[in-house]
């Protein structure tokens, strides 16, 4: 029961910190955190395969990519002015918006008996073994069998996000190389770095 | 021959426009002879066999099936006298397009009333709009077009629905070849569809005729008409719904219609006093005889849902006769403004004296409007008022009686407006009606007499049309 | 007293609207993709405590297929922040409008 | 078919349209004509004299227009009567207008509206059944209202049309409410069947028919309160205020009334209705005459009183006296009128007796016309007068109308009275022509010259003479036909066409009838004698400008106004329709009805602004509108899934 509610206090405390710091990559390092402790919760709920994926594919990739993301806009091609951020028009509806819509969740989910309370993690089975709930090989063994058809799904939307991925970022290096174009050349005082630390 | 009704004039006005473009006098003289040719056709072709050639068979049967009997007949007659009649006043500038316009508007409207399926009644239904809307944009008086959209979007909001309303018929009953079936041919509809299919096509009829509350775009519409498109549209076209009334209302959907009656009679006998009312207060002589038709043109509704057979041969003789004098209203008045270059009474007064062969067709006409006993007016009247009392409505007929004087009132005040009082100096001087201008007032002011001192053949073929026999025996089994 | 359902879900919907704020709020695009990333993982969080509350392991597997889309959905959403940067210089998304109607 | 009836009703309506049609060729030549169809008609009706006299008379069906409407004519005793009164005095005052019209520019048309209301007319009164008759009711109207406006470009002319029309149209749906109401209980609008079915209509039917035919005739015959187009009548030419204002169209009334004899008798009630307001307009009208200074219209309001006389008499069942009263009266009417007629056309259309006096010794052969007729309407002695309305006074007290009775006598001394005022006011005296209109108190444009109309041709005199020559005979003698109560010829003349009213058996009577005329003489005789000592006195005649100066300005408002029956219409009904109209079409329709579909349409448009707005490309926008959706959806689904446990 504590564990939980420590974990809940980060995983809050983690989303808060990504979304409103400035620099995206103090937003990226709130996001790690804020993985981790979902794979953390993860592991509370018996899913320990799922806690794996989440730290690698997430904490280990998608994070990753964000990174380079980042480094190669700011590595001085263009402004990447932040710029004020209109808080007061847009917030203040959006949080009014947001908060209404979670009232009306938190209602519906208080009102709803969500039926049985979540056992502790090592009510079922200890971490590791086979063919337990959560286990490897209870969710390999699904994932191959029963639910192989969306197994393949995921593949093919992979393939299709390569693709796009691949045509969109493309498509401009011919443009980047040659420069022939005027405007498209930058004068050294537009340079700037896409993150500004320490705003 | 009967389908020859509706595109030779379609033909020929798309033919008008090979014509040089100077070519108005010929474009007119040909149009007024092919007016006069459908007249002719008509008048001789009382009963014709009906014609019919398959359309559609899926989702439900469908034929190009048309029919020149019954109430549609008169009205077809009524259509190519009126429309000869007015094209033989016609002075306008661009005179070859316009004439081109009423050509197909004939075409058109004659399919309208010919056709003996609904689907086939829709697309005509819609057509008979695109003359009248291209007219309102291209002659317009004020330069605008807002007229021209209202009467688009009004009258295609009512064709919108008789054509779901059309649709939906089609799908339950298997067929739309249904105007003038016998009785008892025809399935029984659940009365929940019967209900909304109905709503369909009353929603279409009650904006075309048009009845309270739906009128408003009439008065703009026929006070930007060219007079002589204004006096075919108000004779005819607003005659759509009333027939839609007759041989759809009643002859297919009697239930509905008879569970209908007091909200209609209602609204009939609204559009009666408020027309009569608003037509009191008008300055705009064209504006008058709009609402005069609103009031008539209830009084007709009435006669439709009182389901009294005096009443309906009553509707019949109504519709014929408003189309006589409102066409002449409308040509008269276009006379007047031809010739004063203005339509407000405020500005016109003591014609009489100058024009003495306009002052009387004015005069003739307007008497026809206000009932004058003796002329047609006065004949579709009684009968549709002596149907009603006998349908056991006494309080409505009385109610009725009242837009009478009313009448009276505001038909005296249009005509003495213009003609009499003292002769007016700012007023320019021309010449009285020409010989044909003359002899195209003269058939409406004959059928005018005549039918008005014996309209017994046309109420007696109305009654003993199977629509009517059908809405009336609908009824007495409900 | 132990740990209900309803708080793994009420958890999970405070983290998803906190990514609702963002998205609406923020207009760097990197942080706008961030905050979708959270609210992918509020309904995971979600999928996998339903999942174990009620001992079944097809949300462990829809919660696969969530991880696999939120990885496309980042590959393709940063390839056109790059795309639409190389084109206009600028990637502040309240000056991106080419879709306004 | 009977050629001769069919002649007889066609002969005018063809005579219209020929002169309406040729009359800038005929010129002069459309009087004679026009006078000829209506003699010929006479003639022809003369003819028939012998075969229609009785109760069913012949008769000719037309039409049909529906089974039980069927049209056609029919001649009996009481359509013959008023026939030969029609174009007997119709075509005497079609050969007076030759002389009185000679010189006005529409003489043609005259002629043919003047030959067109003769045909509405015999329509009116030859038809045999009720929507004929309402067909001819509508047409005489048209007829009046064309003559009244003859004169089209004066605008009291065209007003007083109008006024005339609208309110004989009230009249026109009184009695077509009552045609419903029969033809829905009788299934026929033919007098034979509906009177054979008469003693079956039920009480409520009855009446309602019998007051809906009695406001037509109120219409027409000018009734209390719908009798104040009349003094407004007088705008048309005398002629025509001869013929259709005094002599025939105005007794229409009496002719419905009479006509519908076998539906009345069965409805004391109805019938009492009518009598009283038959007495009421009696003497309303006789008031009214001697507060007026326009010769016409003093007569206008005598017409008034004398047929409130008629609806009076056949309102209480006394249908002969009544009838006779018309007969009576149609002749010394004209005769009143023609010779008014002549005296304005020989003062160049001056119509106000302030203006006129002496003219005893201009125009003797006007004075005796219109002394004769004077006598013959106050029911001097042996004239025709007396014989019919001490008939009708006589009729009230034997069926039991005391009331009426009295008021009857005490409008006989009133109509002395005023008649004779004007007779001494416009013949004795000094004349008083080139006396200035402020000396008497005439406000200014009371009087609309229309000379221009003139030119200086005159007709010769006797074309205007001889119908008043001809009037005389009968307007001292058409009384004696009653000479011999129920044995006269008059009364076997009618035999019982009339029925037998159920009031016949009154109680018995408190005076015989020749007490009751020597009452009816003695107040005649006072109404007489004090015309003469306020008018006629030598010492009144000498200082006659001031007295009538005086009397002008010394009005009462009441009577000046009419009683404020103008006033009170156009305060209850004329305004408030017009400005419902005004509100309904100027207001009402173009700016709430008009509007309420326009703004459905402006929130259409306003509807597809605000989602343009949301079409503004930046993705924080989508991503909140997708934020509100959501946000509907799982309120939505939050309150569902706890109504739905």
């Amino acid at each position: 029961m504590i564990p939980f509610y420590v974990l809940a206090v980060l995983l809050i405390a983690s989303a808060v910190f990504t979304v409103t710091q400035k620099s995206p990559v103090y937003s990226v390092v709130g996001l790690l955190a804020n993985f981790l402790v979902l794979a953390a919760l993860y592991f509370t709920l018996n899913a320990e395969f799922l806690g794996i994926i989440q730290i690698v594919v997430y904490s280990g990739a998608i994070l990753m990519l964000f990174v380079f993301v980042i480094a190669l806009l700011s590595s001085g091609i263009g402004p990447f002015a932040e710029g004020p951020n209109r808080m007061p028009r847009v917030a203040i509806p959006a949080i009014v918006t947001t908060a209404i819509a979670f009232g009306f969740l938190a209602f519906g989910i208080s009102h709803v008996p969500l039926g049985v309370p979540v056992p502790h993690a090592t009510t079922i089975g200890p971490v590791g073994n086979a063919n337990v709930f959560g286990s490897v090989g209870d969710f390999g063994v699904a994932l191959f069998t029963v639910q192989l058809l969306p197994f393949e799904v995921t593949a093919f939307i992979l393939m299709v996000a390569v693709i796009g991925v691949v045509l969109l970022a493309g498509d401009a290096a011919p443009q980047r190389t040659h420069g022939s174009h005027p405007k498209s050349r930058l004068k050294s005082a537009d340079r700037e770095p896409i993150v500004k630390a320490g705003r | 021959m009967i389908w020859a009704l509706v595109i030779v004039p379609i033909v020929a006005g798309l033919l008008c426009y090979a014509l040089p473009r100077s070519a108005e006098n010929a474009a007119k003289w040909i149009a007024v002879g092919v007016s006069f040719a459908a007249f002719l056709v008509v008048a001789f072709g009382y009963g014709l066999p009906d014609e019919s050639l398959r359309w559609l068979q899926r989702p439900f049967a469908a034929n190009f099936h048309v029919g020149l009997n019954g109430p549609g007949y008169w009205i077809v007659l009524l259509l190519a006298l009126t429309t000869g009649c007015a094209l033989m006043v016609t002075r306008l500038p661009r005179g070859r397009d316009f004439v081109a316009q009423m050509l197909i508007l004939l075409g058109a409207m004659t399919g309208v009333f010919v056709a003996r399926d609904l689907m086939l009644f829709a697309l005509f239904w819609d057509l008979m709009l695109i003359p009248v809307f291209i007219v309102l944009v291209a002659w317009s008086p004020t330069k605008s077009s807002a007229t021209a959209w209202k009467y688009l979007i009004y009258n295609l909001t009512g064709g919108l629905a008789l054509l779901l309303a059309t649709a939906a018929f089609g799908i339950v009953q298997g067929t739309t070849d249904v105007i003038g079936a016998a009785p008892g041919s025809l399935a029984q509809i659940s009365p929940l569809w019967s209900f909304w299919i109905f709503a369909g096509f009353t929603l279409a009829f009650l904006i075309k005729t048009p009845v309270f509350p739906f009128h408003t775009w009439a008065p703009d519409t026929y006070a930007d008409l060219p007079a002589p498109m204004a006096a075919v549209v108000s004779a005819v076209q607003s005659k759509a719904g009333l027939y839609g009334f007759i041989v759809v209302g009643s002859a297919l959907l009697g239930g509905p219609m008879h569970r209908a009656a007091a909200a209609m009679i209602a609204l009939g006998l609204i559009s009666l006093v408020y027309g009569a009312l608003a037509a009191l207060a008008q300055d705009d002589t064209k504006r008058i005889v709009a609402y005069s038709s609103l009031s008539h043109l209830g009084l007709i509704v009435l006669a439709v849902f009182s389901f009294d057979p005096i009443a309906y041969g009553g509707a019949v003789v109504y519709i014929v006769a408003h189309g006589l004098f409102s066409a002449g209203l409308f040509m008269t008045i276009g006379e007047v403004e031809l010739r004063e270059d203005t339509r407000l009474l405020s500005r016109l007064g003591g014609l009489g004296a100058r024009n003495p062969r306009l002052a009387g067709g004015l005069t003739l006409v307007a008497l026809a409007a206000l009932g004058l006993p003796g002329l047609c007016g006065f004949a579709g009247e009684i009968l549709i008022l002596t149907g009603l009392y006998s349908a056991g409505l006494v309080w409505q007929t009385i109610v009725a009686l009242v837009p009478i004087v009313l009448a009276a009132a505001y038909m005296l005040r249009l005509f003495q407006g213009t003609m009499h009082g003292p002769e007016l100096a700012d007023l320019p001087e021309r010449e009285d009606l020409s010989p044909i201008e003359f002899l195209a007032l003269a058939p409406l002011v004959v059928a005018i007499v005549l039918l008005g001192v014996n309209p017994g053949p046309l109420a007696a073929s109305a009654a003993s049309h199977g629509t009517v026999a059908n809405a009336v025996a609908r009824v007495e089994t409900p | 007293m132990s740990v209900e359902l309803t708080n793994y879900v009420t958890l999970s919907a405070v983290m998803f609207f906190i990514g609702v704020a963002g998205v609406i709020v923020r207009r760097n695009p990197l942080i706008v993709l961030m905050a979708i990333e959270l609210m992918f993982n509020a309904a995971n969080l979600a999928l996998v405590a339903f999942s174990r509350a009620w001992v079944n392991n097809a949300g462990h597997i829809f919660v696969f297929l969530v991880v696999t889309v939120a990885a496309a959905e980042a590959a393709i959403g940063l390839a056109i922040v790059v795309a639409v940067f190389r084109r206009a210089k600028n990637v502040d998304l309240d000056e991106v409008a080419g879709m306004h109607g | 078919m009977n050629a001769l009836l069919l002649a007889c009703w066609l002969l005018p309506l063809a005579g219209a349209i020929v002169i309406w049609a040729f009359g800038p060729q005929l010129r002069r030549g459309a009087g004679p004509l026009g006078s000829a169809v209506v003699f010929a008609s006479l003639a022809c009706a003369g003819s028939l004299f012998s075969q229609a006299s009785n109760e069913t008379g012949v008769g000719e069906t037309l039409v049909t227009w529906i089974p039980g409407y069927t049209f056609g004519l029919r001649l009996d005793a009481l359509s013959l009567l008023w026939t030969l009164i029609i174009t007997g005095v119709g075509g005497l005052i079609h050969v007076y207008s030759i002389g009185y019209m000679w010189s006005d520019r529409a003489f043609a048309r005259f002629f043919a509206y003047l030959n067109f209301f003769v045909f509405s007319m015999l329509t009116l009164v030859l038809s045999d059944n009720v929507v004929g008759l309402l067909v001819g009711w509508g047409l005489v109207g048209l007829a009046s209202y064309f003559l009244i406006g003859f004169w089209f470009y004066k605008p009291t002319a065209v007003a007083a049309a109008r006024k005339a029309f609208v309110i004989n149209v009230v009249g026109d749906i009184g009695i077509m409410f009552a045609i419903f109401a029969l033809f829905a209980s009788t299934g026929s609008i033919a007098y034979a069947d509906i009177f054979a079915k008469a003693g079956t209509l039920p009480v409520g039917v009855l009446i309602a028919v019998c007051l809906g035919l009695f406001v037509g005739a109120a219409a027409k015959s000018a009734q209390v309160p719908l009798h104040t187009w009349l003094p407004d009548a007088m705008e048309g030419p005398t002629p025509v205020s001869a013929l259709i204002h005094a002599a025939t169209m105005v007794t229409a009334g009496v002719y419905l009334i009479a006509r519908f004899a076998p539906l009345y008798n069965l409805s004391p009630t109805a019938q009492s209705i009518v009598a009283i307001v038959g007495g009421i307009t009696m003497l309303t009208g006789a008031v009214l005459g001697i507060a007026q200074w326009d010769i016409k219209r003093i007569l206008a309001y005598s017409t008034m009183s004398q047929i409130g006389y008629m609806i009076m008499g056949v309102g209480v069942g006394a249908y002969q006296a009544g009838v006779l009263h018309f007969f009576t009266h149609a002749f010394f009417k004209a005769q009143l009128f023609l010779g008014a007629g002549i005296i304005i056309h020989a003062l160049n259309d001056e119509q106000d007796v302030r203006k006129m006096g002496g003219l005893y010794r201009r125009m003797p052969f006007a004075f005796w016309a219109m002394l004769l007729g004077t006598l013959a309407i106050i029911g001097f002695p042996f004239f025709s007068g007396s014989y019919s309305k001490d008939a009708v006074i006589y009729g009230t007290l034997e069926r039991g109308h005391g009331i009426l009775y009295v008021a009857g006598i005490l409008t006989a001394g009133i109509t002395a009275f005023y008649m004779f005022r004007m007779i001494f006011v416009v013949f004795f005296g000094p004349e008083r022509d080139d006396v200035p209109d402020v000396a008497l108190a005439i406000p200014e444009a009371a009087h609309v010259a229309h000379a221009e109309d003139h030119d200086a041709a005159h007709a010769p005199e006797w074309l205007m003479r001889l119908p008043v020559a001809i009037l005389m005979v009968p307007t001292v003698a058409a009384g004696w036909l009653s000479i011999g109560g129920n044995t006269s010829p008059w009364y076997r003349y009618f035999g019982t066409l009339f029925g037998t009213s159920e009031n016949v058996n009154a109680p018995p009577l408190p005076i015989p009838e020749l007490a009751s005329q020597f009452i009816v003489y003695a107040v005649v005789t006072v109404g007489v004698v004090i015309a003469y000592l306020r008018y006629g006195t030598p010492a009144a005649l000498r200082g006659s400008v001031e007295r009538l100066r005086a009397e002008a300005l010394a009005m009462p408002v009441a009577l000046e106004r009419a009683f404020w029956f103008d006033d009170a219409i156009a305060f209850a009904i004329v305004r408030p329709a017009q400005a419902l109209g005004a509100f309904i079409g100027r207001v009402l329709d173009p700016h709430v009805i008009d509007a309420a579909v326009r703004d459905i349409a402006w929130l259409a448009g306003a509807l597809g602004l605000v989602a343009r707005a949301l079409q503004n490309g930046l993705v924080r926008t989508y991503a909140f509108t997708i934020a509100i959706g959501a946000a509907c959806f799982i309120a939505y689904f939050a309150f569902v899934g706890i109504a739905g446990r």
